[in-house]
């Protein structure tokens, strides 16, 4: 009886030591363009569907096309608004549109979130008593926005027993703000669903 | 006897289970459709489309029945019309690829992934729009 | 039934004794541009893939290109503002990529974080007394930066199960100081996944 | 009887625990692809390529079909069409190297190796941009 304990011990020991050799974390670089959800919270693959769904529509509409043949308008993008109960971060996704938008090489872009670097350069310019004033940029020469990009993100949640219904609508409007009127819009919708089982997938 | 036959069910669900982690291969192939602008001496300009087939599986259920395109300005835009060849819901992702004149890839890895679901026997167009005006051809892949 | 567990001891020293043999530390130089990831951290793989697209992008721009044929433009690396839940030493990847635009050859930067040694070393030369004023490098003759180079670093990370899946998207925007325009912006998205699991891979 | 197998069978998990952590050796080969910018005596230039196999595995499920460059501005960009022969997803990575006239490595190290998944069967492309002017030839390295 007592020797059983002994070698089922020695075998527990080897049972420990078979899984702290053998158990382990791989990590390795995925496709950061992957569509496959690991949750129904709001995702990498949901942010590029709405950026593409929008960069598309606005490149493509007849009447922002008409607007940005003759020079290009300059556009500023808003901040989302987030009626989502989740923490987005919704600056990554408005700076995924105004990325693809700026290569596209149709629409300009001015940035108010990095005013106040560009207001310490020109501080610095001025007043460091390092930089020569005929080599300083002056200051008061910059363009205004003519057209400002809103947007919303809302989303319905459903759960029903072991079922996860999400639906995520983002909408987009370019408002002209010589006229006030919104040029353009669009909208994209995204379902997720999540079903909990007990076999594992 | 049942608590054995339990046993074993759960034992050979674990086995598979752990297979799956530790992967036998997994299909991911599937169909390329590829698109490519070409000027005709006159002037005139066409699109050339091929269909490249590697996942015989999948093509059995997705169809490519047609490849349209036309400028939006000097923008081109690339349809797919999809047919499902299946009774059920189909779920598979595509994803679109675009090229200049010299056949270098445009913005390469900024297109992502676009999941879409097909229900029974179902037509479907999925479109897309050039980076910019450089682009002369295009490729989409389809796998699910 | 003594010598049975003198046995088990013999064995249990045995296998003490193996596990000593073996373990132990072995410290090696290895590849500074490997791309072997080691956990879902923002690691240094990471940090040169974003530096190498951005370079990249940036030096084939044709509007960029445009703007430095006649003169390099003179740029400012802004700090990058890091959304992500980790600490990231942002500063060293723009170093980075300053460093490999300036090997370039095509733009010239300024560095508003060392202008206090500079300030620090005319003070010097002005008024230690041990520097002749005709050698004394005269103050006030310092280009400024026309361009600014901004950066958002983004994170959403999602945990399910075993498996762990870690997107960062990495934005940069050059923002013309004189136009307020942003002329070129650009993106890279990488994907990390890290799998736990009980049986080593 | 059973525990005596079991008790083997853990043993020989360990010491391919060990082996593993100690580590066979491990492959680390791949292709190599040389680009070369030559100039005729009529002015023009062309690229002459050549692709070295020395993983005959991984040549086996990646092709490189393709290699394409341009100039942007005066800056060399190369551009490699990679191919999976392979139905599952296929993880390597690359590096570039660039080269002056002189055959000496432009900015030696700092090119670092850029992971790459492939999914089953697909066509990828990959891009470098030469980090300056005096550019002439280029290496990719590509390993798993």
């Amino acid at each position: 009886m007592k020797r059983v304990t002994g070698i089922g011990m020695v075998v527990i020991a080897g049972a420990l030591v078979l899984t702290a050799g053998c158990m382990g974390t791989k990590v390795q670089y995925g496709d950061a363009t992957s569509a496959e959800p690991l949750s129904t919270d709001f995702g990498s693959s949901d942010l590029q569907q709405i950026a593409a769904t929008m960069v598309d529509s606005l490149l493509a509409d007849p009447g922002v096309r008409a607007a940005s043949t003759a020079r290009k308008p300059v556009l500023l993008v808003d901040k989302v608004k987030n009626k989502t109960l989740q923490h987005i971060d919704t600056e990554s996704l408005t700076d995924s549109i105004r990325t693809k938008l700026i290569q596209s090489g149709k629409f300009s872009f001015i940035d108010r979130t990095t005013d106040q670097s560009a207001l310490d350069e020109f501080n610095a310019q001025k007043e460091s008593g390092l930089v020569d004033p005929a080599k300083a940029v002056p200051m008061g020469t910059q363009s205004g926005a003519e057209y400002i990009l809103t947007a919303n993100l809302a989303q319905i949640e459903q759960q029903v027993g072991s079922k996860t219904d999400v639906y995520y609508k983002f909408t987009m409007n370019l408002k002209n703000l010589r006229t006030g009127i919104l040029d353009w819009a669009n909208e994209k919708e995204i379902r997720k669903v999540a079903t909990r089982s007990w076999l594992g997938r | 006897m049942h608590r054995r036959i339990k046993g074993m069910a759960l034992g050979a669900g674990v086995a598979a289970c752990l297979a799956g982690v530790s992967g036998c291969i997994q299909k991911t192939s599937g169909t390329e459709v590829v698109g490519v602008m070409t000027t005709a001496p006159d002037g005139t300009s066409e699109l050339s489309r091929a269909v490249i087939v590697n996942n015989t599986k999948l093509a059995r259920h997705i169809q490519v029945v047609d490849v349209r395109h036309e400028y939006a300005g000097d923008l081109l835009k690339a349809s797919l019309t999809l047919t499902s060849k299946y009774e059920g819901t189909l779920q598979f992702q595509y994803k679109f690829a675009w090229f200049n004149d010299a056949g270098l890839e445009v913005n390469p890895d900024t297109d992502a992934w676009t999941p879409v679901v097909l229900h029974g026997n179902e037509t479907r167009t999925v479109q897309g729009v050039a980076p910019g005006p450089e682009v002369k051809a295009f490729k989409v892949n389809i796998r699910n």
